[in-house]
């Protein structure tokens, strides 16, 4: 039997867990002031604008959303086939190509900063 | 014992509905489930960079637009969620990352306490840059 | 010590005369240190001679006696009885054919133990007369939790994945490889990983736990698990970049 | 009936079986080796062994030493020649086994590390933690799956030998999951089927341990030798027999009465030595046919503590601490606090001795042979003997390497000497003759025989007759009831399930056939021998004789009447009987 080539998927799920684990929470709380109108200095047009013409910045947003967007994808490929959706070649290519176009924007958005 | 009629019964399991049958099941279907509500957050940030790249007033729209009542709902949501993730995700890593110094292994509650503390670390630089005080 | 008695509801099946399983109910004394394999004892040898299962040890150590109670897979001979309400459910182990009554079929994992070479390959060839390999308690220690699987299948009827894709090489099997890779005297994990990182190894684990949660030895094959995914990846990225190098 | 082709059919997959099945696929690739077994390999009762395996490795130690120890523990019953090949192959067994993967616990220089054990001059357990028995049968069997040319017959019953012309030539069986008989025919035969614990009530046995390998040697008219040695552990749970590990007492543990005092050195075995100073082959480092006798007298004296569960002692560990306890004997920890509610690190554990070990078995000579050609054993089963009249703790688990693989040897030298393969139609009609049997058992009404009942009654009969001290009148009574029973077995025993698949009530009819065969040939031997010498207790003859009974007793089955018992010689080659000296001024 050959070895899968499951890692290179596996792989940037794993990353994007630990991220999303240590800075989803914080970020929701942070957009969740905002929502409640009281928007943190960083958060406002300037902070953020700011913030995000840096190329560091701009590289460690790109890194967040793609990855987590791929461990979305990832997990939600098996979500659905333990809720019975067996296609899984699909699914996969459903979800995964939706985290690319999802990271590939990211990186347009973020060169127009 | 002449004639033998030997066959082995096989239990259907539900694929849809298997995961009600015990709790450390329904823990893990929510555990996976946090992906939908990252997921989706991630895209309102996608959205959020989008509107930013366009300049002020589309990035103040974006702003408003997360003061709907449903956002709000959403964020708190997602917040649950997402905390929820992190804290099955860290309570996790020691099985997937034991550090064995010498002859024994770190505590489990090391590792998972060191997580918890980086997270915490983590989560007031975020709050401090965004100047939040 | 009897105090009271219990019911226990048993599925029964012979493939003989049944069609499907049914429950079958039966009264049992309640003593206090009984485990669940004493009260099915009891029913063998004073209520019913036609009821069969598994068991030999009663010591949790020879892992014949694996079943479902109360909906979940555990050692008869470990669980007992003054820690149930007064009806105990008794079913064969999920997951698996049901041959009879409480016996189910051991083939698919035994074929899958073979299939991930459970046993020493070692670095180097050292003949008996050498005496033995040198091995610190480190590394000893560094694999011992994973070589104290006693092969009850606990785990794979805990694990949804292997209810759901029965392809799957499962936690015990993949545990045991991993335990081997471990061993600071072994040099046959390339052989393993053929199986162990194939699709229907490892990668079908979508560590839902409940695997370690119901291991009666504490083996911890979810851990195991996602050590061997974290492995099998940096083996596979390592590959590339080695093979995009040349 | 379906027939199944092998050069060497081995019954019985726990230590020894694997061991000879391994040692006769590396010898010759080319041989289709057939493994019988009426369980998973893995669940043989060799998972159990908790303490470990002897072997002499260390600087201090020697091959003299393991001898000594051995050969007087056995109070000089022992073959000595076998001993003595025994203790030279043990090293390379237990490095063998190293080599294979076995956890053995280890030295922080990485050798292996061994502990103590009672009767032991010099420690020399090689462990795996308390838990020695289970690496080393995992390790075996999954060593085992290495090699294509054994072939597994798990869950396989066998019923009957298939003799020729005085020459074992297979083998009947029944697959448990359909029911049906297969016969096997081989050029040799290797019986692996482990002890016979069960006969007893209180037994450290699992149920599996049914004595079926020595009742398919004993009615194929081997002789069972020194059946009457049974040896007690003194240290089993009072509830349900679990074992608690010599280990304990190896690694410190002490024996208390129920005054709080240490006694045993009121039996021979003291002085008195201090609480956590180890001083070997005295006091709790006694051998087990001493410690148990020692615990009985005790109990007469009224020192013992009443329980629910019949009269106990303590075994006393607190001392050794947490961590030690934790590091080397976890499982006892497990066991007594989930099976007890004690917790030997706070509390002492209450125990009581138990049926443990057969000495006896199939008489084998050094090669691991028995009298009928193309017939081997090896185990627990099989009597060498190098066990003599009590076994040395930790001498068995090496003991099913060592044979196991001898046997195997050995039917490899038969099948390149002259064996056939017998005459098809005689064998055939056996293999039919025993089918029969057992379909007769499927006809019979169901009477009023059940098995339960009858297995109880001989339980019974053999705890009040046959424990750690016999008299002749007990013995005669046993005699007589298991007389009784064998025949209301043979006359009345029914099935109530007469389905195929998977039907444990017959394999519990013939389990028990098995027992009672052996029981009285335990019982004939013991009254046969009217002396006192290692777990064989007369109150009667309270003496050791060797003059007379320097002898093994050998067990003749007869199908209808109790056994004739005949002796052979016991060989004696460099140690002389002498007595079997505890007391800790030896030096
Ligand atoms: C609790 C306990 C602790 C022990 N601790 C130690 C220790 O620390 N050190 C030590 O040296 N010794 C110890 N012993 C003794 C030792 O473990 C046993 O003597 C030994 O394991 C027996 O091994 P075996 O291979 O002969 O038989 P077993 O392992 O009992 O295997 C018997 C095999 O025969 C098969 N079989 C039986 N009947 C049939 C049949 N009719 N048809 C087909 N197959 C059959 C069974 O399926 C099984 O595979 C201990 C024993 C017990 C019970
Ligand atoms: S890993 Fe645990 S549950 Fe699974 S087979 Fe081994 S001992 Fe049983
Ligand atoms: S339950 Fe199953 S999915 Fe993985 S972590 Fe255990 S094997
Ligand atoms: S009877 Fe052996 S594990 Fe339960």
């Amino acid at each position: 039997m050959a070895k899968s080539n499951k890692p290179i998927v596996w792989g940037p799920f794993a990353a994007g867990g630990t991220v999303t684990a240590f800075v989803t929470p914080v970020l929701i709380l942070l957009t969740l002031l905002a929502a409640l109108g009281h928007v943190p200095d960083g958060l406002t047009y300037e902070g953020m604008h700011g913030f995000a013409s840096h190329w560091l910045a701009k590289l460690a947003i790109f890194a967040v959303i793609t990855l987590s967007l791929w461990s979305s994808a990832h997990r939600l490929r098996s979500t659905f086939f333990d809720f019975g959706l067996r296609r899984d070649k699909q699914i996969a290519t459903i979800v995964y190509f939706m985290a690319i176009i999802g990271a590939l924007a990211s990186l347009m958005f973020l060169y127009c900063i | 014992m002449a004639k033998v009629n030997s066959k082995p019964y096989q239990r259907e399991i539900s694929n849809t509905r298997w995961y009600w049958r015990n709790e450390t099941y329904m823990r893990y279907i929510a555990r996976e489930l946090t992906c939908v509500f990252i997921g989706i957050y991630t895209v309102v940030l996608l959205v959020g960079i989008w509107r930013l790249s366009q300049g002020q007033v589309a990035y103040e729209t974006f702003l408003q637009a997360l003061r709907s009542p449903m956002s709000i709902v959403f964020h708190l949501v997602a917040l649950a969620f997402s905390v929820y993730h992190s804290v099955t995700w860290f309570n996790l890593t020691p099985k997937a990352l034991p550090i064995q110094i010498g002859e024994q292994f770190v505590a489990d509650r090391v590792i998972i306490g060191a997580h918890y503390l980086g997270w915490a670390v983590v989560s007031v630089v975020f709050i401090f840059l965004a100047g939040v005080f | 010590m009897t105090d009271r008695s219990i019911e226990l509801e048993v599925l029964r099946y012979n493939p003989e005369t049944d069609s499907e399983p049914y429950w079958q109910r039966y009264s049992v004394p309640h003593h206090h240190e009984w485990v669940v394999l004493d009260a099915l004892n009891h029913i063998k040898e004073n209520i019913d001679p036609t009821l069969n299962y598994r068991w030999s040890c009663h010591m949790a150590v020879c892992g014949s006696c694996g079943m479902m109670i109360n909906g979940s897979p555990k050692l008869a001979c470990k669980s007992f009885m003054r820690d149930y309400e007064n009806l105990i459910r008794v079913e064969p182990l999920a997951h698996f054919p049901i041959e009879r009554d409480l016996v189910t079929g051991m083939d698919d994992f035994v074929s899958k133990l073979a299939r991930v070479k459970p046993y020493l390959i070692p670095k180097q060839d050292k003949p008996v007369e050498e005496g033995e390999y040198r091995q610190t308690p480190a590394e000893l220690k560094r694999y011992k939790q994973y070589s104290m699987c006693i092969n009850c299948m606990i785990c794979y009827s805990a694990c949804p994945e292997y209810g759901l894709i029965p392809k799957f090489l499962g936690p015990a099997a993949i545990t045991l490889a991993h335990r081997y890779n471990l061993d600071s005297r072994d040099g046959g994990r390339e052989q393993r990983q053929e199986e162990v990182a194939s699709g229907e190894g490892v990668w079908e684990c979508t560590f839902v736990g409940a695997c370690s949660e119901a291991c009666p030895k504490h083996v911890d094959p979810a851990g195991a698990l996602q050590q061997v995914k974290i492995a099998s990846t940096i083996d596979w990225f390592k590959e590339q970049l080695s093979s995009w190098l040349k | 009936m379906e027939t199944i082709q092998a050069d060497i059919a081995i019954i019985g997959a726990g230590g020894a079986g694997l061991r000879a099945a391994i040692a006769a696929a590396e010898a010759d690739p080319h041989l289709t080796i057939a493994l019988v077994s009426k369980v998973y390999p893995m669940r043989s009762h060799t998972c159990a062994a908790e303490g470990g395996a002897a072997g002499a490795v260390k600087a201090d130690d020697s091959l003299e030493h393991h001898f000594n120890d051995t050969v007087g523990g056995g109070d000089w019953l022992s073959d000595q020649d076998a001993v003595e090949y025994f203790v030279k192959e043990a090293p390379r067994e237990l490095v063998q086994l190293e080599h294979w993967g076995c956890p053995w616990n280890r030295e922080p220089d990485g050798s292996v590390a061994v502990r103590p054990f009672g009767g032991m001059e010099i420690k020399r357990t090689w462990f795996a933690a308390d838990k020695s028995g289970f690496h080393i049968l995992h390790t075996l069997y999954q060593t085992s799956l290495k090699y294509p040319s054994i072939k597994f017959y798990d869950e396989f019953y066998a019923t009957d030998l298939l003799v020729d012309d005085g020459h074992c030539r297979g083998l009947t069986a029944i697959e448990m999951r359909s029911g049906r008989m297969y016969q096997f025919r081989a050029r040799a035969v290797i019986i692996a089927g482990g002890g016979a614990g069960r006969m007893f009530p209180f037994s450290t046995n699992g149920s599996i341990k049914t004595g079926d390998g020595m009742a398919l040697a004993y009615r194929a008219g081997v002789p069972l030798k020194d059946m009457e040695f049974v040896q007690y552990h003194p240290t089993g749970l009072p509830n349900t027999g679990i074992l608690l590990t010599e280990g304990c007492r190896g690694e410190g543990g002490i024996l208390v009465n129920a005054h709080g005092r240490r006694y045993l050195q009121d039996y021979g075995l003291g002085p008195e030595t201090a609480v956590g100073k180890l001083v070997l082959k005295t006091m709790e480092l006694g051998p087990r046919d001493r410690l148990s006798q020692a615990f009985w007298h005790e109990q007469q004296k009224g020192n013992t503590i009443p329980t629910p569960w019949g009269d106990c002692v303590y075994l006393d560990m607190r001392h050794l601490g947490e961590k030690l306890i934790d590091e080397r004997l976890p499982f006892v920890r497990e066991l007594a606090t989930s099976y007890l509610g004690v917790d030997p690190v706070k509390d002492m554990v209450p125990i009581r001795p138990v049926v443990h070990y057969m000495m006896g078995g199939i008489h084998t000579d050094i090669r691991a042979a028995t009298p009928l050609g193309g017939l081997f054993a090896a185990g627990e089963c099989a009597c060498v003997s190098i066990n003599g009249a009590n076994r040395l703790g930790s001498n068995s688990l090496t003991e099913l390497l060592v044979f196991g693989r001898r046997a195997a040897l050995s039917a490899i030298e038969h099948l390149n000497s002259d064996a056939q393969a017998g005459n098809d139609a005689a064998l055939s009609a056996q293999a039919q003759a025993a089918q029969d049997r057992i379909r007769a058992l499927f006809m019979r009404p169901v009477g009023t025989e059940s098995i339960s009942g009858l297995r109880r009654e001989m339980m019974d009969t053999m705890e009040l007759n046959a424990g750690i001290y016999r008299t002749e009148k007990g013995l005669a009574e046993a005699a007589m009831k298991l007389a009784e029973l064998r025949r209301r077995y043979a006359a009345g025993v029914s099935l109530h399930d007469k389905t195929n698949v998977y039907n444990t009530d017959l394999l519990q009819a013939l389990e028990l056939g098995s027992m009672l065969d052996c029981a009285e040939a335990l019982v004939l031997s013991g009254l046969a021998r009217k002396e006192s010498r290692g777990a064989h207790q007369r109150l009667d003859f309270t003496g050791r004789d060797d003059m007379n009974y320097l002898k093994h007793s050998l067990a003749y089955y007869h199908p209808s009447e109790p056994p004739r018992i005949d002796y052979c010689k016991v060989v004696v080659t460099k140690s002389q009987p002498g007595v079997r000296n505890y007391s800790g001024d030896k030096k």
